[in-house]
Formats: C-alpha cells, structure tokens, sequence
C-alpha cells in the first residue's frame, strides 16, 4: 500500500491535472522546504557526531565519484540518443548526477514506515553528492578552455539555499549533539512526516504543471526520465555494496544515484549555463523523474537491495 | 510645481537573475530600483510563481535618458537570447531631479 | 467559561476594530486554512474506513435535502422581507444553505473540550452540505432558461480549494486507514487546537472589517444574520434527530445548519452571479454570523440537542 | 537605440479574476501578460488582501494599440458593470517589437 | 474607443507610512489606490523587505493633474526631507473617466 | 556551550556575510514572530491567574521606573559623548530604554536548558517596559512644548503588533488558565524552541546586513551597543535584586534592561520623530546589542546574578 505522504503527492498531481484552484503560497513552500532540510542535516549532523568522520572518507569519496560517473554517463546518451544541443545535454546530465532532497526524504519515509533501519550518516553523502555534478554539467557546456569565473560559480553552489540549510543542519546538529537536538525534536522531527505531506502536496502541483511542459518535448526525454534512474539505481546499489553500507543505507544510495536535483542544479546551470533550455530539464527531472521514483522507483530499489544483500 | 522629465525602465524577468541584475544596474549608473514579485506569461511560457525556478520579478528603474538606453542595451546583448525578459521604457515627471 | 480558541477570536476582533497595526500575511491565513481543511478530512477519512459507506447513505441523501430547504427558506425571506435584488437574495440564500468550515472546527473544539463524543464521519456530511446550495443559488439568481455554463459552474465548485482539500484529505485518510494516518498526527491532530487559534485571531481581524461594511446595509442583515441560523439550527436538530444522530452529532449537524459560508460559496458566487453585491453576503456571514455561532450559537444549540436527547 | 511605441495596459481587478481573464487577454491577441499581488481602494470599497476573497490583482499587457483597444472594449462589457477593476492605458517603448 | 486622460501617480515608499498615506491620499480628493509590497535601493540605502522596518510599498494612484499635483506637493513638503520616498508621475488613458 | 538554538543565530550571520541566497519569506518571519509573542504571552498570563495581580505592582511599578531611568542615562551620553543629533540620540536612547522579545526569548531558552527557574510572570514585566522608553524618546527628540499628537503615538505604541500580540497572550493565557492553554500547548509550548530557532535564523541573516550598515557608523555606535547592555544589566540586576527577585528572575530582568527594541521602537520612532536616521539605531540594535546579548551578555549576567545570588 502507498504510504500516505505519497498520496499527498497524488492529490496534488490529480488536483494540478484537473486544473483546480488549489494552489500554496510560495512562502508556504519556502517554509516546508527549510524545515526539511534542516530537519535533515541536523539528524545527519547528530549522527556525526557519533563517529570518527575518518571511517567515512571511503564513503565519501565513494559517492563523490558517483556523482562525477553519472553525469559522464548521461552527457553522451543525451547529445547523441537524444540529439539535444550541447548545453542542454551537460544541463540535463548534471540535473541527474545531482540529488533530489525531496526523493531522499520520501525515501527515509518510505523506510521508516517499513522499520527498515539506515546508516544515519546519510544526509552527509547527500550534500557530497549535489555538487560534482554541477561542476561537470558546466565543464561539458562550456568546455575547460572557455572562461568560466568559477568564483562565482561556486558561490551560486554552496551558498544556495539548500546547501547552505543542509550543510548548517549538519553543522548545527554535529556540535549540539543527541541532547542538544532534543528541545528542537518537536518541531525537526515530530513534525517531519506532516511537513513532508504539505511538501509533496505542493510538489505534485508542480509536477502536473511540467506534464503539461513535456508534451512538446516528446517521447525521447519521457523515456531517459524513466531508464535513466533505473541505470543510476543499479549503479548506486553496486557503489553501497562496493561501500558496505546495510540493506536501509542502499535503498538510500539507490535513490540518492535515481534521484534528479531540481533546486541547486537549475539554479546553478540558469546562471552558468544560460544557454540551456531550463524547461527541457525541469521537466524531465520533475515531470517524470520525480514521480517514477516516489511512486515505483523507491519499492523497486528496496527490491534490488534485499537482492543484493540476499 | 516644476517637473522633470526622466525614463521608468521597466524589466520583467526571471528571479534567478535579481542579484546579477542588481549589481549591474547600479553600474550602469543609476541611482536606484524597486522590485515587486510577479508572475506571468510570454515566449518562454508560463512562469506562475509557485516555486523559485518558476518565479519572475518586475524591476523599475527611473534614471535619465541615456542611463535608460545603456541599461536597455546591456540587457538585449546579454540577457535577450536565454533568458525569459521582456524590458520596456516609458516617460515620467520626477519632482526631485537631483536623484536620479 | 469561554474555550481559549474562541478567546482568540475575541483578540482578533478587538484589535481589528481598535485599528490595530495587527495583521497576518497571507500566505500565513492559508497555511492555516490548509492544514484545518486537511485535518478535517483527513480525521473523517479514517472514521470512513472503519464503516460501509451504504449504511451512511441516510445521513448523505438527508444533509443534501437539508442543503436545498435552508437555501429555498432563505430566499423568498430575503426577497421578500428584505426587498433585495434577486441575484443579491439568491447568493445570500447560497451562503446560509451551504456551511462554514471554520464554525464546525470551532464546534468540534467546543464538544472536544467538554469530552462530548460525535460520529466522526461528520466531515463527509460537511463536504456534501457544501454544494447543494451553491446550485440552487445559481438557479434562483440566473433561472433554469437562461444559459448558465454549468461546466465551469462545476469545476468552480468541485475544484475550488476547500473542496478539493477536504475530500482529498477524505480519500487519504480513508486509504491510510487509522495507523497509516499516525505519523502525520503531530501536524494534523496534536496542533489542530493551535491553528485553529491563529485562524480565529485572522478571522476576527477580517470579521472586524466585516462589521464597519455592515453599517452601510442596515437593520435587515444583521436580524437575518442572528435569526437565520438560529431558525437553521432548529431544522438542524430535528434533522439529525430523523438520521438518529448522537447527542454530540446533533449540536454538530445543527452547527453546520447554522453556519454560513464565506469560502466556496463567495468564489463561485463571485463568477457565477456577478451581479451579486459580495460585499452584503461576507458582511452578513462573517460580520454577523459567523461571531455569532462561535460565541453564543454553539452553546445554545448544544442546550437544543441536549433537550432533544433529554 | 531604436524603440518601438507600444501600449501597456494595467488592470488593477479582483484576484477571483485571474484565471477567466488570463485566458480572455490571450484568446484576444496579446503574447503575454505579468501579474503582481495587490491591494486597494476604490469604488468597491477597501479591498485588503488580508484573505482571498479581499485580495486584487495587477495585471500588465504590453501589445499594440490595436490588442490594447480590443482588450479595453472587451473589459468594459463584461467586467465594467459588476467588478471592482479599473483599466488604464499609457505609452511605452519597447525594445523587440516581434515579441508584442 | 473614446479615451481619457489621467495622471498617474507611482510613489514607492517605506511601509511604515501605509496607513497615514492612505488617509491623506483620500482626503486630498483622490478616488483610490493601489498598493503592492516592494523592496529596492535608493539614497536611504537597500530596503529589502525581510522585515517590516525595511519593506517598501509600492502605491499608485489614478487621478486629475491638479489632484496629482496637490498630492506631489504634499509629499514633498511632508516626507521628502526624512522618509526613504520617490514619487513619480505618468500620463495614462483611462475608460470611465467619471471614477478618477 | 552555546545553545542550539544560537548556533541556528550564528547560521543566519554566517549565512548573509557571505553573501548566501539563504532568504526567509517575510510571511514566514511573520509567522515565526506572531507565535513567540502569542507563546510569552500565555505563559505569562497562566502565570498570573495563580497569583493576586497586587502582589506584583511594586516589580510592575520597578520596571517601568527602569525603563524611564535607562532612556534618560543612554540620551545624554548619545547626545554628548557620541555628539549625535538630538533626534538621533533620542531615538536611540529610547531603543536601549525599551526592551527585546527576541532576546527575552533566548534567556528563557537559556535558564530553560540549565534548568534555572524564573519567575513565570516576567512577560507581564517585558510588556511594561516596552512603552516608557518610547514616551520619553519623542518627549527628548521634540521637547514638551511642540505640539505632538500624542493619541497618535498612544495608537502607534498600544496598538502596535508586538504589544496586542503580547497583551492578548496575557489576557487569554489569564482568562484560560492553565487547562485552558493545555490543549494550545503542542503550538505554543513544545514547539517553542524549534520557532524560536527559525526566527533565530531569520534574526541572523538581518544582522548581517545591519553589520554592514554599521561600517559607515564609526567606533562610537560600536562600543555604545556593546558597554549600554553592560551597563543596563547591573542597573537590572540590582532592581531585580531589590525587587526581591529569584536567580532567574535576575537574569531575565538584566537581559531585559540590556535588551534593546527593534520591533515597537523603530516603528514608533518612524512616525513620531521621523528626523531620526532609522539606519543608526537599527545598526546598533541589531548589528551589534542583539548578537552581543545573545552570545556573550546572557551568560554574563547569569554570572553577575550568581554573585549577587551567592
Ligand atoms: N506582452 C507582455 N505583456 C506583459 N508582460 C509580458 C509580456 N510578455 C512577457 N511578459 C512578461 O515577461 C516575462 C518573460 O517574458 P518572455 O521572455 O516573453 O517569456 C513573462 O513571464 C511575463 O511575466
Ligand atoms: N483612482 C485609483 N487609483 C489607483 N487604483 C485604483 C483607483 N481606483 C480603484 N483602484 C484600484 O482598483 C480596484 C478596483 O476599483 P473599483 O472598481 O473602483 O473598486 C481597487 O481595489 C484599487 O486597487
Ligand atoms: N532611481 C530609482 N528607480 C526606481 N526606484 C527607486 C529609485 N530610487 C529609489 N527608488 C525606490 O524608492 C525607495 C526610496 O528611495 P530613497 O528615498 O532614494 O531611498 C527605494 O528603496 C527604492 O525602492
Ligand atoms: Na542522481
Ligand atoms: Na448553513
Ligand atoms: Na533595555
């Protein structure tokens, strides 16, 4: 059965759909999306504070590399199956080497409500994983040679708002500790899963808004919407078994490698990437992608985990 | 009451674009901007506001004649081709002069 | 004693009226509005679940009936003793037949705090009491000759966004059943009573407004807005009576009877009956009505059915 | 820099509006449209935005006079009447003439 | 189309003056305003809206050039001196010239 | 240790020197804002409904004799030592006289995660010091004789956001006592620290920008917002210490009286002594007494309060 914040998403898909009135205000979103994700980073942070952050570096270098493969991997299938003009074949590589937070949390839903247990760490491999492929999506784009002022580059990645609430979380989290965390738990995590419903409410409001964008894109892109998380599942479930992580920890790493960034990478790629059309990857990454995995991608990825660790 | 005549440029555009906007406005030599959130529709589609990448903002600038017509070209050179923008001048009577 | 929630009111309408510099962004008025339309249904979803729907189809086809005969009450009323124009009587009636969400959250607050149990399938009766009249308000203005779009007066009303809010929570809840709901239950049940609160404040600052509008439309609205529901509050009785209601689902039924609606019915009067001056119905329902259920209605309707139940 | 005279037409109307008329300004010829949030005063009386049906809307057209003048006679006869809104019309140039 | 001319007067401002604005913008004989939250920059620094100290509006009203010019020099002689305001005039059309 | 809820503070700080896109909505600033007032309030007003309101007039009648004397002692100094314009330094002089909520807040979070009790009807005295300092700001700025409207400042000062927030909080936490106000909890009390975190955050990213504003201030502005809390704090601990108040109770009264306004004040100052540069007292406020409070003054007067204590 689906778990009731997903249908919270299908409310809201079905609601854009039929074209209802319904609609939140964007500081309504705005207040949902920093409460997840400092809900997120400060869970991670405490964790963190857990452990050595040493016994990680193999995690973290790990899912670095990850990232850095996937957007490799989807640049060519897109300039050549998908005949898409340079720019928007790196945008669109770096949307899916990226992460979605959104998917991430409904992912630690969809786990929780099973009782299935994670490495806690996790949020920390999500910031790591945001970022290689923006770097690469404006390498692709732009090529090594053109001048590109990576200054600003890099700011427009780490002090956007999803990082900078993720990361601070963390940071937050990791020097207050288990205890410090408590007073905040009613608000951070007693109220997540509702949070989280409100999100995904919003989010299949927009999502029916990219369907209607994907009509004029055609079968190509529906299509990579589809494979592409599949191929990145299969290659995040091989990266957590090369990693050790447990059954929890590669249904996250799976969805985590599926997933396809809509908040930092079409912030980032609209300012160093101009050129690429932002409706040819938003659609994609939410039109398609965001609904695959939240709907059929995370069961399946719990699937091929218990495979693995048979 | 003697007035003076001045240019409001204005710009609707993606939000993406404030701080970058911003900076270069202030460049270009004139003295100030007001910006509203909006939200809207052109050759880019439609642009509803219910989520950041989604969001436009509408920017006035009131500023002399040539001050109008270096930001309007600064703006069709580097914004037209990829970026949803529509810019557009029209006349006002300022009452302090010395601002803008 | 008055419930703390109602205090809140009192605060609002205060302020309002002392011309306080008070006011809540908008964007906070829907967050609000969201999550009680959301818990509404969401509650009665799950009590939906536990019975089958055919033994409710009494109660249904009676809160439909009920619906049309307080329209058609009103109408000739406001027409004839109040000399209105016909489209302002025919939408006025539409605001008094159909309900008012925020009057039944103040009435289940009310029977929560003095531990007076209702059938909790009650949001369903809500959700079909608010259509009926805003059909027969469109009949009565615009008469069944004359072309009237019926397919955009549909979509206005099913598709407007308490409707959609509520049976949407209705279908979740229904499908999550009473455990899948539990961990949204932070949000949505534990902090009802604090929305609701925050609700009541806004609603008496916009009920203060209300109330400087009435002046200008004289003695008439304000008797109808007291002896309307009062009058809707007997036939609510009696109705719940029929349909074997609890003693609690009585005072709720007559409630809703009572109320009048200052959301749906507004919006689809506002396209539907243009002609309609908006400015008597909102001064008459939130001016006169709605103060006048939350602070004195409730209590004396609760009184009814207890004599009724004696 | 060579402009072109264009018009703007500004509807300041009730929020309930947004969605009949946004099709209406489309179906009539313009190629856009931008909308803000706004309050207000007028004939109809306060209108504070504090909740929906209190709320206005200010939506902004720039397209030829022709557009402009069909959308103008358009509002008159089905808005004028019953309707808190008020339209106005005033000059402006723009900068890419195909685009309105 | 048979067309009037009006003044209108755009007058950004700090939010803080909302309620006194809208109380003599009527009794100096104009018939409405409008009025949207804005934020911007100008001599009194950037004013960007966070928070109620530092939020601008944005109020425009519609009216005859004498009301206009009554309602300028109001606000010169009133808020020039030590409020953060730019007040600006413009030509438009208006339909029904008995509401302005 | 710093509290969690600080580091959220230093977040925000952190996050708007270096330029983030980090941006909270104003609506959700708003939000945050109405319930921590709403959240003082009750608990004050629970407060007083235990105990007989002439108990407490000698600290009620103390406070606002503070609030006087501080404003009186900051304007000479402004006037004199910084050589500020009389508008300015009576402007000032009035920030520093009156008292924070947001600062209140933290010594309450504060005393609460060291487990040091206070006296709960302190929101009662915050209330009462809000409004002397602003009276005698506009008398110092314009002198007895000019013509004031003082209804209109009365208006401005009583019918500000802030203190109808609070004295409404009051009023109903008074009127409902404390089983009234159960239900409201999950909202106004278990939810406190993690809005007081967001409003923290919020608080941050303002400050940074009035850091900048301050460079243009000089040394003066600086060393006033750092030595005027530390002077004001000993002045209220020795009140609170005649008052006959507890260990807590000291510290919150200090880091009342070293708190300065940025909500009633500027607003107030705005319209009755508009020729005051808002920009001064705001960079002062908020640039440097508020982090200064809030990361170092707190603690300290916790100490100055146990020596007084010991
Ligand atoms: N004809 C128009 N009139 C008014 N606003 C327009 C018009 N065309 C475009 N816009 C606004 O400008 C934004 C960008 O336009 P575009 O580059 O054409 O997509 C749109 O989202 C609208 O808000
Ligand atoms: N003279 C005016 N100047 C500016 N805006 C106006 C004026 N009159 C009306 N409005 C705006 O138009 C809306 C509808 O106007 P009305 O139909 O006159 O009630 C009002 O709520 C105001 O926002
Ligand atoms: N040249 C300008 N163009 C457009 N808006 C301006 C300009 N100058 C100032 N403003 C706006 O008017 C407000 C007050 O201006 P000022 O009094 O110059 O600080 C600013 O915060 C801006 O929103
Ligand atoms: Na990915
Ligand atoms: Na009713
Ligand atoms: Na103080």
């Amino acid at each position: 059965m689906l778990d009731p914040v997903i249908l919270f998403f299908v409310l809201g898909i079905s609601a854009g759909l039929l074209r209802s009135e319904l609609r939140l205000p964007t500081a309504v979103y705005e207040l949902v999306t920093i409460v997840l994700l400092l809900a997120i980073g400060l869970k991670g942070g405490v964790e963190l504070a857990k452990q050595p952050l040493g016994q990680l570096l193999p995690q973290m270098v790990g899912v670095v590399v990850l990232g850095f493969f996937l957007t490799l991997i989807a640049f060519p299938i897109l300039r050549k199956l998908g005949r898409l003009q340079r720019a928007d074949a790196a945008s669109i590589a770096a949307h899916y080497g990226s992460v979605s937070v959104g998917t991430y949390a409904v992912a630690v839903a969809y786990l929780g409500s099973r009782q299935v247990s994670f490495e806690e760490h996790m949020p920390l491999l999500l910031v790591l994983m945001e970022v290689p492929a923006i770097l690469v999506g404006i390498i692709l784009a732009r090529g090594v040679t053109r001048s590109t002022n990576w200054g600003s580059v890099m700011h427009e990645v780490f002090l956007g708002k999803g990082i900078v609430l993720l990361i601070g979380g963390l940071l937050i989290g990791w020097a207050a500790g288990p205890e410090g965390v408590t007073p905040l738990e009613p608000l951070f995590v007693d109220l997540f899963k509702g949070v989280l419903a409100l999100f995904l409410l919003e989010m299949g409001l927009i999502t029916a808004t990219q369907l209607t964008g994907l009509r004029r894109y055609g079968l190509f892109l529906v299509g990579f919407g589809v494979a592409m998380p599949l191929f990145s599942a299969v290659v995040g479930t091989g990266a957590a078994y090369l990693l050790g992580l447990s059954l929890g920890g590669t249904v996250v790493l799976a969805t985590l490698a599926a997933s396809a960034s809509y908040i930092a990478v079409p912030a980032a790629m609209r300012i160093s990437v101009p050129e690429a059309n932002p409706t040819l990857s938003l659609a994609a990454a939410l039109g398609i992608t965001f609904p695959f995995n939240v709907l059929i991608g995370i069961p399946v990825y719990h699937v091929m985990a218990t495979l693995v660790h048979g | 009451m003697n007035s003076h005549k001045r240019k409001l440029l204005t710009i609707v555009t993606e939000a993406a674009l404030e701080s970058t906007l911003v900076r270069e406005i202030e460049s270009l030599g004139a003295h100030g901007y007001t910006i509203t959130d909006a939200r809207g529709k052109g050759e880019h589609g439609v642009r509803n506001a219910g989520w950041e990448a989604s969001a436009n903002i509408r920017v006035e600038v009131v500023c002399d004649a040539e001050t109008a017509a270096a930001l309007a070209a600064h703006l069709r050179e580097h914004y037209s081709r990829n970026y949803a923008m529509i810019p557009y001048l029209s006349d006002v009577e300022v009452l302090r002069p010395e601002k803008f």
